[in-house]
């Protein structure tokens, strides 16, 4: 027969001869699957868990930990790092130590708020999308193309503005912004399920579309939205930081690390006060993204790629 | 970096470059403009612009501004009573444009400030300008006022050419308020007779001067100056490592510390920093309650939060500057005490108070309104008194200040014109900003009202200095206003430049004068 | 004689899954309609194991698929014991008398629930002891009721498959539709899984559905046997006299095709061309751009000619079955 | 029959030290079509891709394969495919030895055009310049019975049918004259119809160009049909070895015999032969790395002895010369077939 | 990234996902209309946000003495048609939009599309040689990790990656300007041109270029040297993910058949790299990359305000500093709008590269 532009439906179908290799298959997943358990031992992994592990901790403890009252006031102004102040002392004589370990008690739990709040409105929307299909799904995804047409900080920053600064409206901004990532990607885990053959075969045996939802296509979806999350956190804790920067955070005299950062770029001699909140940055995203990385080869790794 | 050949003088290549001594002057300024047009013209560094661009009646050299000094007006008189004033113009003064500066241009000028009812207007509230023969213009005052040739001296009574205003849509009638269009044209054009020209004005990033050519006077100093938009940390680098002539106008206190030892700075303390508390007991119970008000003016530690803004502030005694005559001796500053604030509390009769205040969030003079505000807010706690800091955008503190619905704000204030008795005429109860705080006369003693008519009806300076001095301890009594320290507006520049002095006239450094070395 | 589309087979008193004229349409962007399955009519009987061959692409899953509800008919009707079997939307499916087993044994079984549970999810209401009712239809695969507990990836892929028939059977289904089910599996397991299937067909009387593209695996396992091609149904009958004397020149073809294992080595003999797309069906007979024996009257649709107990549709035969109406 | 490859007791390890192939030894001999059949995971492809150095990397090799009269500077001579490094491969891929896999869809670059992916090693290998390598790709796509083979040049693989692509994969790997052609289950994803076609095509290359071909496939009757001589890898381990007609029709190694029980038996005299049951082979396959000690087929083997259990068995002559099979029990066989 | 569509999927699904066949016009068409459908939808959020704006904008817009003015006042309400029901005050909106009114900044007291207009040139010239280092960084960097799967290089470049991921740009900016400023001085501090230069006249509005033109090797030399920095941050931050999004692309070439197929014709190294693996990896890595320009563009908004780069990201914090909504909205429109565009070239692009789309 002549070259006729053939359709990709022929392809998939001469693909699914292939299906016979599944055995292939079933070694790739064996390697990685080796691959895998040594992902947790990595000391990276392992480093990052104890880094978290620390910071959450340093949460926790903060009052004990810090030692001294992050927002109390001293006479000593602008003192280097030294054995009395070991991260020295801010523009108003605070401990910077003391106030990055009480920062916290702050950007972790607000990442963790906008995480739950961004993967619950996400999450359902995307659920529901995936699942009900048509013009639910068109409404939805339509919806995250908009959000999607605006970089991420600069919608958080003028939803942030236009609500007036504040904790809550930060938060409440970066749920907005947050929210269609894990809409997509739990949407497109979802249709996967959707199509699925298991899926079809519940539904023969009588299993209603509700009960369906419920034991086929939520646990299978929670992976992805876990992957994503973890990694979310660690950019919930970024943009948050980057919103109290421009000063759409918390008020003070709150020990927000990005806001530290502002008031110490306010002046380079004392790099301090700018430097260490940024490291507490650095090193909680890094850990939240290294897990989220070690998650998601752990994972399906399918599944990820919406994210990348 | 490589501040290689181009560098200083060099740059500033140019067709008429024998003209000036220099090429290009930089001043880096943190700022906000609205407008250069004189009779519109309020901030700081619209102040320093128009004031290179206009010239005035009179003016003030370096950092005195105690004796005005003759520019337009070659000389001036003063009836007894100080409600008229009359000016002689110098010949041969001319516009940018090479047309004469002539006695209509003086009147339009003064007059279209009064009838724009812009910011600045409030300034000349009061004041006419006629003119009864050529070359001479009479300015009176409803009220007897020996300020007005240091009012006649800030920019905002800067001359424009009256005809060329006409034309591009200016009037200075009655009705100026809604039909003067000029203020657009006057944004990107100068239409002054003062040394420099405007180049170009980006509100946002900076406002280019260029020497006016046509100069009548003194040759300017510089071909250029570039007054920059930047932050109070971005001019400390640059001065730390400037290359050609650079005035920066931000650094204070901490900022100035490990600057390079050639550079000049110059500062005068022309700023307070103050808290004001809302009277009207509608607006706020706790605010209103001067009880209250006593405790939180005792809780503050006015020796550490001077210490905030670096060296060259002071602890507050009395609401006006140490630059200007009339302020309060240093030994008079104000304590921390606790006891009495714990006192005053109790006798205030509000437990656990908390209250909003509100305040900018700006970087003004190199200082975080914010750290300041912190401070407060840790010093009324130890008092007992809570405070929930509300930081607002400029223009949203402005408008709410305005709106006079605010209990509790913070802000610094710097003089109208250079003349303590201006802050009388703004602070005292009735009047503007008093009237914004809820402070009517009859929410006012006695007292505290007769002092403040006897700052206003002082015949010389000597009397009315110390009228200033008994007004500012009612003040402190039972006013509205915590005042808080005095901050230094400082002029920091390289030592290739002459006459950088700060002037506490309003526009800082007068440019007119700064020349190369 | 009135000519229909399809024909149905020879009217079995027992037939209990009935479908007549079904067609399957799809709507792709830039390909236009496909109509997979364009009037095709089969009937399996309990304890009959019906074999469905054809090349890739002519529509045996879409037929299986739509035959059990999963995919929207848009023409004719599947019915069992005369009902209508219920479609697969957002009510809940009362009537599961036809239960599907799948190719992909991998992605048949949900990876996050125990093989118990989702058996169980099979199993009547009115079944007092359910997981006792799990157990024995574990055992009934071959598998041990131990493995209710396990999830499936603790299993192979024949194992699997065994685990899937057995959620197909926990509804006491009355037909099996089975969809390519040993295609994805190793050579042993296929003959385990194909001997585990008919032997289920004929103990528990249940009727079954084989589609496979391989030919012998039908043969070795159906009582009847269609074959498909581009939607139609181009031959069935009893699968020995279609396997013995094939009436049709594509099964013909399809059977020439297969390489036989003999002391001679010989080629397997190669037919003409390939499967046309879905979406631009040849005039007249389909199969006449690939067929040995294409005449000029194959530019006509060909009748449906019975011969016997079987039936095929194809010009070649036409003078056979008026011999035979005489 | 001169050999052209000879693979001595080749033996791969995937990183992690998982073994995959055991003592592998196998010939392929000019204009020879030699067939390896076996289970899924017994190390068909393995054993391809070693002969090719595409194994993932990491894996290790032990053994020898020789592939003799390979053109160097100095005349022919023979090289050791287990010691080739980086770039010395190239004297050999293509050239001596080429390959065509099981999923032609996955084996041509979706956006290369075929002409392309026909001519580019033409040009690299042969020194031909572009139209010499375009004239020589349209005799190819000619050969190997693509219509418009002009047209052909200028599409895209996805433009064709799966059938079609495995064509023009194989005209691609015969385009710089190999002498070996390695072809990895290549009807596999086909429908038998056109199973049938590729199956003549490389019969035909054969006897008209002297090609040899090592055929990897799990079917039998694919086997039967095309090779001369077949391998029966079980385990990563060679089970048995024979002429393919010996070998399918009377099967000596227990393995063998089960693998041809447990197809249809669809083969002789059609429509005849009662249907009788497949016969499966009990238990699962199980790889190299799970292999018990002994013989890995053992645990599944009907004739397992204890011995079976504790040796493995090792390659040795049985029955009409060339027949050997690895197995203690050697059991006797009477023929599959009725 | 349908290359990698494998049979794993369950089929259905692989027919659902697979980009659709149109033929190249009716896919350049639909395309279009997509955009212009989200571009309606991206003023239709900006819209939103003004409402959001507690107060009237009026009160926002207008200065003190206008709002004084009934006759302002009245014409206010009507351009924006404050009367106006809210749709038809969308209408409005949008009509404005269209014609290219964007409403008045507050800071600057200038129509927002005419400062956008001034600070573009400076963040292009910041953002497109931070964009083009990063594509050819994290391409080369992203195949070269890919080769090396799993061994030390790519550990280094993963963990490196990680950590670029991790930093804060603010943060890294003032350490960058820190370091090289404060402590090795070898720097300038910011802005983008020492200002003892007049700047060039505005040709192409890239200062270096400008100066260039206008003769002025040594101003144009200074203009790349302030610019060092900046770029540098801005790369940092979009480098990251360009390498990890080549690298996972290019690791599922690598693993491709058709990979192996070059190995196996005997193609070299290089060649199978470069014309094979590159080929195929490229592809989702043209489509990433327009979503990389828009977080590069997002990095700007504090990146600039440290280097004190007068673009559109100093206007933008500026703007939301001093909550100046119309300023902010406009740089949100307008970013919105680059980056639907942007989205658009590469999607036409991709197009034009993959023949499964343009021959379909
Ligand atoms: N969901 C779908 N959307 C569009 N076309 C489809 C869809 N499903 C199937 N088709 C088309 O319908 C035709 C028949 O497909 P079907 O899967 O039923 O064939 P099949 O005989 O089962 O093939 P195979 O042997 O490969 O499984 C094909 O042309 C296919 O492209
Ligand atoms: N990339 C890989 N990583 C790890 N193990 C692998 C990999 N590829 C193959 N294997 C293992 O190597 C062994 C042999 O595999 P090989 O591909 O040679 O089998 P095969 O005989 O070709 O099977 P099939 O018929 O399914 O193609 C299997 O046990 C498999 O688990
Ligand atoms: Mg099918
Ligand atoms: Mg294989
Ligand atoms: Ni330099």
């Amino acid at each position: 027969m002549s070259i006729e532009p053939r359709t990709d439906d022929v392809v998939a179908h001469t693909d699914d001869r292939v299906d016979r290799a599944l055995g292939r298959r079933r070694w790739v997943r064996r390697l990685r699957l080796s691959q895998v358990h040594s992902t947790w031992r990595q000391p990276s992994v392992v480093l990052a868990m104890v880094l978290l592990a620390a910071w959450v901790l340093a949460a926790l403890l903060a009052p004990v930990i810090a030692g001294q009252d992050p927002i109390a006031q001293s006479g000593d102004l602008y003192m280097p790092p030294s054995g009395a102040h070991w991260f020295g002392t801010d523009e108003l004589g605070r401990d910077v130590f003391a106030r990055v370990v009480h920062g916290a008690r702050l950007s972790l739990p607000l990442a963790v708020i906008i995480v739950a709040c961004a993967l619950a409105i996400g999450g359902l929307l995307g659920l529901l999308a995936g699942y009900l299909g048509r013009g639910f799904d068109e409404a939805i995804m339509r919806v995250t193309d908009l959000v999607f047409a605006f970089p991420q900080i600069i919608l958080a920053m003028a939803v942030a503005a236009a609500f007036g600064p504040s904790t809550q409206n930060a938060v409440i901004a970066l749920v907005i912004v947050s929210w269609p990532v894990y809409a997509r990607v739990i949407r497109s885990a979802v249709l996967s399920i959707r199509s699925s053959d298991f899926l079809a075969a519940s539904r023969l045996l009588g299993v209603g579309p509700w009960r369906a939802l419920r034991k086929d296509v939520l646990p299978n979806s929670v992976g992805p939205a876990v992957v994503l999350a973890t990694l979310e956190l660690g950019n919930a804790v970024l943009m948050l930081a980057a919103l109290s920067f421009l000063g759409l955070g918390p008020r003070p005299p709150a020990p927000e690390w990005g806001a530290m950062i502002a008031a110490g770029s306010k002046d380079l001699s004392i790099w301090w006060v700018s430097v260490f909140p940024g490291l507490a940055i650095l090193t909680v995203v890094l850990a939240f993204n290294v897990i989220g990385d070690a998650l998601r080869d752990r994972l399906d790794p399918r599944y990820a790629k919406g994210l990348s | 970096g490589g501040s290689g050949s181009g560098g200083g003088a060099g740059g500033g290549d140019s067709d008429d470059g024998g003209a000036t001594q220099g090429g290009t002057l930089t001043v880096s300024t943190s700022f906000v403009v609205n407008s250069l047009d004189p009779g519109q013209v309020y901030e700081a560094t619209g102040a320093l612009a128009v004031h290179a661009m206009y010239d005035t009646l009179v003016t003030f050299e370096g950092s005195d501004v105690t004796t005005p000094v003759p520019l337009l007006a070659e000389s001036w008189e003063v009836n007894d009573d100080a409600t008229e004033f009359t000016f002689t113009l110098t010949d041969g003064a001319v516009f940018s444009d090479g047309s004469p500066v002539t006695a209509e241009d003086v009147v339009f000028s003064i007059n279209r400030l009064h009838n724009l009812q812009g910011s600045p207007a409030v300034t000349v509230e009061g004041l006419a300008a006629s003119s009864p023969s050529e070359g001479v213009v009479v300015v009176t005052s409803e009220q007897s006022n020996p300020s007005v040739p240091t009012i006649l001296a800030m920019p905002a009574a800067g001359i424009l050419n009256a005809e060329a205003t006409e034309a591009e849509g200016g009037t200075a009638a009655e009705d100026a308020a809604s039909v003067d269009a000029a203020t657009d044209f006057l944004n990107g054009a100068s239409l002054g007779s003062g040394p420099y020209m405007l180049d170009s004005f980006d509100p946002a990033s900076e406002i280019v001067l260029t020497a006016n050519p046509e100069y009548w006077g003194e040759t300017p100093g510089y071909q250029r100056i570039v007054i920059s938009n930047v932050e109070a940390e971005t001019q400390k680098l640059t001065m730390q490592r400037a290359e050609g002539d650079q005035i920066a106008l931000d650094l204070s206190g901490r900022l100035l510390e490990d600057l390079p030892e050639s550079v000049q700075v110059s500062a005068s303390q022309d700023t307070f920093y103050f808290l004001t508390l809302h009277q009207d007991p509608a607006v706020s119970e706790i605010t209103s309650n001067p009880d209250f008000v006593r405790a939180l003016r005792a809780s503050i530690d006015y020796d550490g939060l001077a210490a905030l803004f670096g060296e060259d502030a002071l602890p507050a005694a009395g609401m006006v500057p140490t630059a200007f005559p009339g302020a309060l001796p240093e030994v008079e500053a104000q304590q921390q005490d606790l006891d009495a604030a714990a006192d005053h509390l109790e006798a205030s009769g509000i437990t656990d108070p908390t209250v909003e205040l509100m305040y900018p969030a700006i970087t003004y003079r190199g200082v975080d309104l914010g750290t300041i505000a912190t401070k407060i807010q840790f010093d009324a706690e130890q008092a007992g008194i809570e405070i929930v800091l509300d930081p607002q955008p400029i223009a949203s503190f402005l408008e709410a200040q305005t709106a006079g619905e605010v209990p509790f704000r913070f802000s610094p204030q710097s003089l109208n014109y250079p003349v303590a008795a201006s802050l009388v005429n703004n602070f005292a109860p009735g009047q503007a900003s008093a009237e914004r705080t809820g402070w009517t006369e009859d929410r006012a003693s006695e007292e505290i009202i007769a002092a403040g008519e006897a700052v206003q009806s002082a015949p010389d300076s000597e009397s009315q200095i110390s009228a200033i001095q008994d007004w500012q301890h009612l003040l402190n009594e039972e006013s509205p206003y915590v005042t808080l320290a005095y901050n230094s507006g400082v002029v920091a520049a390289t030592e290739t430049i002459a006459n950088a002095e700060y002037s506490p006239a309003g526009w800082q450094v007068d440019l007119r004068a700064v020349a190369p070395q | 004689m009135v000519m229909r589309k399809g024909y149905s087979m020879s009217a079995q008193a027992q037939a209990a899954l009935e479908v007549t004229d079904l067609e399957v349409t799809f709507r792709s962007r830039g390909r236009g309609t496909v109509h997979a399955v364009d009037g095709v009519s089969l009937s399996v009987a309990r304890g009959e194991v019906v074999g469905l061959v054809g090349e890739s692409g002519c529509g045996k899953s879409s037929f299986a698929r739509a035959v059990v509800g999963l995919e929207r008919v848009s023409g004719g009707s599947v019915r069992l014991d005369g009902r209508e079997v219920q479609p697969v939307g957002w009510r809940v499916r009362s009537d599961v008398r036809v239960q599907m087993v799948f190719q992909n044994p991998y992605s048949s079984l949900n990876p996050r629930r125990t093989i118990g549970s989702q058996i169980r999810d099979g199993v009547p209401p009115d079944v007092t002891d359910p997981e006792a009712d799990v157990a024995d239809l574990l055992e009934r695969v071959g598998l041990g009721a131990e493995a209710a507990t396990r999830y499936p990836h603790q299993f192979s892929g024949g194992q699997r498959q065994r685990v899937a028939i057995a959620r197909a059977l926990a509804p006491r289904p009355e037909i099996l539709i089975a969809d390519e089910p040993v295609t994805a599996l190793d050579a042993s397991a296929q003959a385990q899984i194909v001997t585990l299937l008919t032997s289920l067909v004929r103990d528990l009387d249940v009727g079954m559905l084989f589609i496979s593209h391989d030919l012998a695996l039908v043969r070795q396992i159906a009582d009847r046997t269609a074959v498909m091609y581009l939607g139609r149904i181009v031959e069935d009958g009893a699968t020995d006299a279609v396997w013995g004397d094939p009436a049709h020149p594509y099964t013909h073809a399809l059977i020439d095709a297969i390489p036989r294992i003999s002391a001679q080595a010989s080629l397997p003999e190669t037919l003409a061309g390939e499967v046309p797309d879905a979406a631009h069906v040849p005039t007249g007979c389909r199969f006449r751009p690939r067929c040995a024996s294409a005449m000029d009257i194959c530019a006509e649709e060909p009748p449906v000619v019975r011969l016997g107990d079987r039936h095929t549709a194809c010009w070649l035969h036409i003078e056979t079955k008026e011999k035979q109406d005489v | 029959m001169t050999a052209l490859l000879e693979v001595e007791n080749l033996g791969v390890h995937l990183p992690g030290d998982m073994p995959v192939i055991h003592d592998a030894t196998l010939r392929v001999d000019e204009g020879e079509v030699v067939g390896v059949a076996g289970e899924s995971g017994s190390g068909k492809s393995m054993t391809a891709s070693a002969l090719l150095g595409l194994l993932p990397p990491g894996a290790r090799t032990s053994g020898a394969a020789r592939l003799h009269g390979v053109p160097g500077p100095g005349g022919t001579s023979t090289v050791d495919l287990l010691g080739l490094r980086g770039a010395e491969w190239n004297r050999v891929r293509g050239t001596e030895i080429a390959m065509v896999f099981q999923d032609a869809t996955a084996s041509l670059h979706p956006m290369l055009s075929v002409g392309r992916q026909l001519t580019e090693h033409m040009r690299v290998h042969l020194g031909m310049d572009k139209s010499a390598a375009r004239r020589r790709a349209v005799e190819l796509l000619d050969r190997v019975r693509i219509p418009d083979p002009d047209r052909a040049l200028r599409a895209y693989p996805h433009q064709f049918s799966g059938g079609m692509r495995q064509r023009v994969a194989i005209a691609s790997a015969l385009a710089c004259h190999p002498r070996l052609l390695i072809a990895d289950e290549p009807t596999t994803a086909l429908d038998v119809t056109v199973q049938a076609g590729i199956l003549r095509l490389l019969d035909e290359l054969r006897t008209e160009t002297g090609l040899s071909v090592l055929f990897v496939t799990h079917d039998l009757g694919v086997l039967a049909s095309l090779t001369a001589r077949s391998y029966v890898f079980y385990a990563g381990r060679v089970m048995e070895t024979a002429a393919t007609p010996e070998l399918v029709t009377r099967p000596r190694h227990p393995y063998t015999a089960a693998l041809l029980r447990a197809r249809p038996h669809a083969d002789e005299s059609w429509g005849q032969g009662a249907r009788q049951p497949l016969q499966s082979i009990p238990g699962s396959p199980v790889t190299p790395a799970t292999a018990p000690p002994g013989c890995p087929f053992a645990p599944r083997c009907t004739h397992a002895i204890e011995e079976c259990t504790t040796a493995v068995p090792t390659l040795s002559a049985a029955g009409p010369p060339g027949h050997e099979l690895a197995c203690v029990v050697r059991p006797d066989l009477t023929e599959v077939r009725a | 990234m349908s290359t990698a569509t494998t049979s794993t999927v369950s089929r259905s699904a692989a027919r659902r996902l697979r980009v659709g066949g149109y033929a190249l016009g009716a896919y350049l068409l639909r395309r279009l209309v997509i955009t212009a459908v989200l571009l309606l939808g991206v003023t239709a959020v900006t819209f939103l946000l003004v409402q959001l704006v507690p107060g009237d904008s009026m009160t926002a817009t207008l200065s003190e003495a206008a709002l004084q003015d009934p006759e302002i006042v009245a014409a206010y309400r009507e351009r924006w048609g404050l009367d106006e029901p809210l749709h038809m005050q969308y209408l409005l909106y949008l009509q404005n939009v269209l014609s290219g009114d964007l409403g008045v900044s507050q800071q600057t007291g200038r129509p927002v599309l005419g400062d956008l207009m001034t600070y573009v040139p400076a963040t292009l010239e910041i953002a497109v040689p931070a964009m083009l280092l990063s594509l050819l960084i994290g391409v080369a960097v992203g195949l070269y990790a890919a080769v090396r799967h799993g061994r030390a290089g790519d550990q280094v470049v993963r963990a490196g990656t990680l950590l670029g991921l991790s930093t804060p740009p603010f943060w890294l900016s003032l350490v960058v300007l820190y370091v090289f400023f404060f402590v090795l001085g070898v720097s300038p501090s910011g802005g983008r041109l020492s200002t003892y230069w007049v700047p060039p006249e505005q040709v192409t509005g890239v200062m270096s270029l400008d100066a260039l033109l206008a003769g002025e090797p040594a101003m144009a030399w200074d203009a790349v040297q302030h610019a060092v920095l900046p770029v540098l941050v801005l790369t940092v931050l979009t480098v990251a993910t360009l390498v990890r999004f080549v690298r996972s692309a290019m690791l599922e070439v690598l693993d491709q058949d058709y990979i192996r197929a070059a190995r196996a014709k005997g193609l070299p190294g290089r060649t199978v790299l470069l014309s094979h693996v590159l080929r195929a990896g490229l592809v989702p890595v043209i489509t990433v990359s327009g979503l990389a320009f828009a977080a590069l563009l997002s990095g700007t908004v504090l990146v600039e305000q440290i280097f004190s780069w007068p673009g559109v990201g100093q206007y933008a914090y500026r703007a939301a500093a001093a909550l100046d909504m119309p300023a902010i909205l406009g740089v949100s429109l307008f970013v919105a709008v680059v980056y639907t565009v942007v989205n658009l070239i590469v999607d036409l692009l991709y197009g034009l590269i993959d023949p499964r789309i343009r021959l379909s």
